[in-house]
């Protein structure tokens, strides 16, 4: 989808970054794991003596890249592959590093993006163990021909890291695509009651261990590294908000990570809650 | 139940933002319905076109609306305006067709009593018709505000949604508390709405609701 | 918009227009028709007997502020299930509101001085019903099917975030997408079916409801 | 006959609307229940097709307890009319007038044909068969209300205030042709109305009932008018009584003069009475042989010279009453 | 004096209701416009206070042409009431009749003890001035109208069938109450009725209209019962002309004779007629001194013993009158 653009974009414009910020709107997307980022972000800021405010669960990433170009949100935790393919939809870069040097690129002026943090949530596509073992699936190569029926995020049926991909780089096409969410509870739900065969995860996803889901190898790198990186807008990167969110994402580790979300969806404690624990846990200094 | 007591915070400014969210476009309705609805009984050829046309606005899908109204108006994707513009047009299509009832709900004998005793035009329509539409226009204004408060619900799908976001943050949890407690207190602010319309109505009638006439005293 | 809607690979094949139109329709009338067949039977008991209205009529309008996409959402949850069910449930919830309280009004709006005469002239309570209070009340009951198919028509779109079809599919993925023209017209063929099933439903009204009712 | 036994009608809330009344309603005769408002009247009437249960007491119809029978079974062999008519606004006039038959069982066309019949019965155009009440005169609706009650050809016809809501011209037409149709018909009628002249004017008998549901007096309209039971009755009747009980006085022969000569006839009907210029004065009205000593008086009252004129089923003048013979009359 | 010169009013639609009228209605009277339903009555009231508006002629009160006053003014000095009153339902009682006064600007202490006198006037309880009009009675809402057409004290007074929607008990009343209203008052008052037992009680002058907004006959009422202008109006004043004419006719002094024994009294005031047996039988209908015959004669017709009863404003006898008495008095 492209239209986006056209929204707001205008707004984003060269302001120079500003020396002192006192105010941010946090930002994040509809699930669970850019929730916690997000509150760990503005917990982090707000320890700083920044007024924070939240909104959380904006939408997907159309949504709230929409938000954060016309100024409605200041920053928002992004994924530097997914980010990447989203500013420039052409990219195929599949190393960590250049992606977070393209991602810096290709940003649209008015936002930039921090240092990546060591933690990386993967998109993965899995199927179940029952699946695999039926259709002896390793790879996602192996999925061709196999007439299975896919579903997943609204984004996911037209990126080239999704059923673009697989087709290009696989030649994997699927019986049918049903629109369900990105990772979300429907997607879940759709796999383990076998109405879907494949869906597009997170690595950080506990569900993967504890239902047992299989992922499948990308040998051709259909899908990108997915470092967590901020996205911010230039008018509220000051020095103390840069220092602020770089050693937090410093300390983030993609282990940490998954144990946090899993406290989250499974242990059904607040983003709020888990954030300022692991805060009070990892101090910035 | 320990989320509830953990998210207090949370659910308090869901619920205020979903108030704020549904009664500001009743207001904003009731203002722009009511001339409107006057203007339909002066040239009575208006009123079927503009209920019609109310039934149309009616039948757009919410959702739409509210990603709608941005690039329309211009306003920022988060602002809490394009909620309040897209109720505010629901509200209107749906008033409209109450505001022209009550005001033809006005016995003839009564307007020809109102223009016979000497009201001008414009006072009449206040100091008589009016008043006498308030019962009919409030049929309506419940209806809305009661539809207003659970449409807000559903601009969480994009992240203004008041207690509509305590639906999608328990669904993506596949966690019910959350979204029993948002449909709970959208039901409950509903009623309680209804119930402050129902007075309301009642304080501003009280000639409404009196006892049914007394015998002939000679 | 246009050319979206020009382009004619939109139109066909199992997720094109058309077969989006059809899946929007089964939405609808599957839920229509179980709203009808709950809520009419009590309705017309209501009003032919006149007891029980203020229960009905309160337990109806508190119904109505039931927000659909919670419902969808916990009905999703409780079912345990992705699919029609859910939909319904919420859908139908939905729907039964405006047809008892209309049907309860046409029933009840019965002059009491038709019914005198007819209860009278020896009709039976049924042939009352069925003779008298359903044919003076049907322009009622008609309407009040009417809306509750409006306020369907334009929620099936919720569908679509349960993982179902219907012209909600357009307006889902449109705002994922940030589609506009996708958006666009997924909205405005929702807008279009609720005018044509309004107009439908009023040629039944013009069929069905006695021109003696329609004089004065 | 109908008759009413010691009937009592207790409402839920207390109210008491008929208490304790008695009465016999004789057959092919037209009974006309008045009283003032909340007196009970439609209460009394209804208790008979048993749309309302009385409290205590026996109803019978010649002989038979009326709680013997089935509701449904009873009311369908009894004609009821009420005011507006209570006409089905969904049938035309015709289905409106043919559902009892239809419900009795009787084949379409039957119904149909009956039902066309009484319109021209009850003085209906049958081109009005095919509208619906909507598009009637209250008049109209009126008698289609009649015909309906009508349609099986009940023995009892219950009428309650079926004139009241149309406007006096009307309200008299449809008076006259009750009794012309009763003429032929002859059922027994309960009549219910709270207008004395009305009552006076309808009924064979009237029952005088007083608010709280008592019976007053039951009694045939000059009865009524002469001698009143108490002065609640005589309340009622009201202004004008001496004048209304001459409608029941019928004098054997009025002595009837021959024509004067002032009188100009054509063809024998009254023109005017000449007055030595061109003009003739106005006849004033006349009465026909047999009429009442109301009309009569009113005759002479009317005519410019005293003398009032009396004429035969024509309407051919057979002869002049002067004041002096109705004075005389009014003594005896 | 409200002066109608050659007044035409033609609908949109093309219906001619009210055809070239001239009429002089004179102050300080009651004139009444009587006519069939749809013969324009309520048409030509309402031209008069400009609520709607007439195609061609000339309508002026006091010799300036309504026409040149602006039409709110026009009309917040006309009283007007009309059938149920057409009261704000959302007005209590008091506000309903302190609303011309408000609205031309009195202070609201004024308007409001303005209005609380007119109530008294009207004959309403006090009590009623905080009801709202749906808690009262049909008559009493009536009164109310009257009473908020009076409050800005107008000279001109339009009641269109104000009467025609309560019972024929409560309309008396009403009827009674206007009279000796207009015996204090003295406005000039212009009345529409279709009842023209309505029409000679209440009316100096009646105007007869005829479809088509014709003018068939305008004259005082006894005019109109003795000399009918033609058909139209002898078929409209009806049955019992004569006995109604009889309204106004009173003799000087009718020769009254002393009391007989048999009629046995109380203080004076007439119990009963003495047959010999314990019981009294009723006196009849009475009349007083200077009554009309008409109510002569019903003492007449109504007495058991053909003496009527002639009482003084006490209500004691003080002579009677015998059936000869009257018809010599018929007679001339
Ligand atoms: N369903 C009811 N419940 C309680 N009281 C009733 C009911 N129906 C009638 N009444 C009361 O019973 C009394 C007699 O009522 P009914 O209708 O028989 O009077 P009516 O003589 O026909 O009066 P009207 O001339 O006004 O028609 C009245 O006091 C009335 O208020
Ligand atoms: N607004 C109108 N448009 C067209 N014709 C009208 C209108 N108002 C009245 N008429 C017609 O004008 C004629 C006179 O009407 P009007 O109301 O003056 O009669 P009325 O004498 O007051 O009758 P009623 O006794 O029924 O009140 C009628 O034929 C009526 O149908
Ligand atoms: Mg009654
Ligand atoms: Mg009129």
């Amino acid at each position: 989808g492209g239209g986006g653009d056209q929204l707001g974009s205008d707004k984003a414009g060269d302001s120079p970054a500003p020396s002192k910020v006192t105010s941010i709107t946090v930002g994040s997307a509809d699930f669970s794991e850019s929730q916690l980022l997000a509150e760990i972000y503005g917990q982090a800021l707000a320890a700083k003596g920044i007024e924070v405010k939240k909104k959380p669960n904006i939408g997907n990433r159309e949504t709230y890249m929409a938000a954060i170009k016309d100024g409605s949100v200041d920053l928002v935790p992004e994924y530097t592959g997914a980010a990447l393919a989203y500013f420039d939809k052409s990219s195929t870069e599949t190393d960590p590093d250049k992606a977070y040097d393209a991602l810096k690129k290709a940003l649209t002026p008015g936002l930039e993006v921090l240092d990546k943090s060591p933690a990386a949530d993967e998109d993965t596509i899995v199927v179940t163990k029952a699946t695999a073992d039926k259709y002896s699936l390793k790879s996602l190569g192996d999925l061709k021909g196999k007439n299975l029926v896919a579903g997943g995020s609204s984004e996911f049926k037209v990126r080239s890291a999704g059923l673009k991909g697989l087709k290009e780089k696989y030649g994997v096409e699927f019986k049918e695509y049903k629109t369900l969410d990105a990772g979300g509870p429907l997607s879940i739900k759709a796999l383990t009651d076998n109405q879907i065969q494949v869906t597009n995860l997170f690595t950080t996803q506990s569900v993967i261990k504890d239902q047992g889901l299989v992922q499948l190898d990308d040998p051709e790198k259909i899908l990108p590294p997915n470092n967590i990186v901020p996205l911010i807008r230039t008018d509220h990167k000051s020095d103390d908000v840069v220092a602020t969110l770089n050693a937090v994402d410093a300390k983030l580790t993609t282990d940490a990570l998954t144990d946090l979300v899993k406290r989250i969806d499974v242990g059904k404690e607040s983003a709020d809650a888990v954030a300022k624990d692991w805060l009070s846990k990892n101090p910035l200094t | 139940m320990t989320w509830i007591g953990d998210n207090l915070g949370l659910i308090w400014e869901q619920l205020r933002e979903h108030l704020y969210l549904a009664i500001v476009p009743v207001i904003l309705g009731l203002i722009i319905a009511v001339p409107l609805g006057y203007v339909a009984t002066r040239y009575a050829w208006l009123a079927n076109p503009l209920i019609a046309f109310g039934g149309v606005l009616y039948s757009l899908p919410s959702i739409a609306l509210f990603i709608v109204i941005p690039a329309v108006l211009g306003t920022k994707v988060l602002s809490t305006v394009n909620i309040i513009v897209a109720l505010t047009i629901y509200t209107v299509s749906l008033l409209i067709r109450n505001v022209i009832d009550g005001l033809r709900s006005v016995p003839p004998d009564v307007r020809q009593s109102a223009i016979a005793v000497g009201y001008g035009a414009l006072h009449r329509v206040i100091a008589v018709d009016l008043p006498i539409a308030v019962p009919v226009i409030f049929t309506g204004l419940r209806v809305v505000t009661v539809a207003n408060i659970s449409m807000v619900s559903v601009g969480a799908v994009i992240g203004i949604g008041g207690l509509g976001e305590l639906f999608t943050l328990g669904f993506q949890k596949d966690f019910l508390t959350p979204v029993v407690v948002g449909v709970v207190l959208s039901l409950a602010l509903a009623l309680i709405a209804d119930l402050i319309l129902v007075t309301l109505q009642r304080v501003l009638t009280p000639w409404a609701r009196v006892a049914t006439p007394v015998a002939e005293v000679a | 918009m246009w050319e979206y809607l020009t382009d004619s690979f939109n139109w066909s094949g199992n997720e094109g227009i058309w077969a989006r139109i059809v899946e929007h329709l089964w939405y609808t009338f599957a839920a229509l028709g179980l709203s009808v067949v709950i809520a009419l039977p009590i309705g017309l008991r209501i009003g032919h007997t006149r007891r029980g209205a203020f229960l009905a009529i309160n337990l109806g309008n508190a119904a109505r502020a039931l927000p659909s996409l919670g419902l969808l959402m916990i009905a999703v949850l409780l079912t345990d299930q992705i699919g029609f069910l859910p939909v319904l449930i919420a859908l139908v919830a939905l729907g039964i509101p405006p047809i008892l309280a209309s049907t309860y009004a046409g029933l009840s709006g019965v002059d009491a001085a038709t019914i005198d005469a007819a209860r009278g002239m020896g009709m039976t309570g049924r042939e009352i019903l069925t003779k008298v209070e359903i044919p003076i009340g049907l322009p009622l009951i008609i309407s009040g099917i009417r809306s509750a198919t409006l306020q369907i028509v334009s929620t099936a779109t919720i569908a679509a975030l349960v993982s179902l079809g219907g012209l909600g599919r357009y307006v889902v993925d449109g705002l994922k997408l940030r589609d506009f023209p996708q958006m666009f017209t997924g909205a405005l063929l929702v807008a279009l079916l609720a005018i044509a099933l309004d107009a439908l439903f009023a040629l039944i009204g013009r069929i069905t409801v006695s021109p003696g009712l329609k004089i004065g | 006959m109908i008759e009413f036994e010691d009937v009592t009608k207790r409402y839920p809330d207390g109210t008491v609307a008929v208490d304790k009344l008695s009465l016999r309603i004789p057959s092919n005769q037209i009974t006309v229940f008045v009283g003032p408002s909340g007196c009970g009247k439609t209460t009394s009437l209804r208790m008979i097709n048993r749309t309302i249960e009385r409290t205590s007491g026996t109803i019978s119809i010649d002989g038979d307890d009326i709680n013997g029978k089935d509701a449904v079974t009873l009311r369908r062999g009894i004609g009821y009319v009420i005011q507006n008519a209570g006409l089905f606004p969904h049938k035309t006039v015709v289905e409106n007038v043919a559902t009892v038959p239809k419900l009795i069982g009787w084949d379409k066309r039957k119904a149909h044909s009956t039902a066309m019949e009484l319109l021209e019965r009850v003085g209906l155009d049958v081109k009005l068969a095919e509208r619906y009440p909507a598009q009637l005169s209250g008049g109209q609706q009126q008698r289609v209300g009649v015909a309906r009650a009508l349609a099986a050809d009940p023995a009892i016809m219950l009428m309650d205030e079926p004139f009241s809501a149309v406007d006096p011209i009307v309200r008299h037409q449809l008076q006259e042709e009750l009794l012309r149709l009763q003429r032929d018909i002859g059922k027994t009628i309960v009549f219910v109305t709270h207008d004395i002249d009305e009552a006076i004017k309808l009924g064979d008998n009237v029952a005088v009932l007083r608010v709280g549901g008592k019976l007053a007096q039951f009694a045939p309209p000059a009865e009524l008018l002469a001698n009143p039971a108490d002065e609640f009755v005589r309340g009622f009747v009201g202004q004008d009584r001496g004048y209304r009980a001459l409608t029941f006085v019928h004098p054997e022969a009025l002595p009837v003069k021959p024509l004067p000569d002032e009188l100009a006839l054509q063809d024998g009907v009254p023109l005017g009475w000449r007055n030595g210029s061109e003009e003739l004065l106005p006849v004033g009205s006349v009465f026909k042989r047999g009429d009442s000593l109301r009309a009569a008086l009113d005759a002479v009252l009317t005519s410019p010279t005293g003398c009032g004129v009396c004429v035969d089923d024509n309407g051919k003048a057979v002869g002049v009453i002067d004041q002096a013979t109705v004075a005389e009359a009014l003594r005896s």
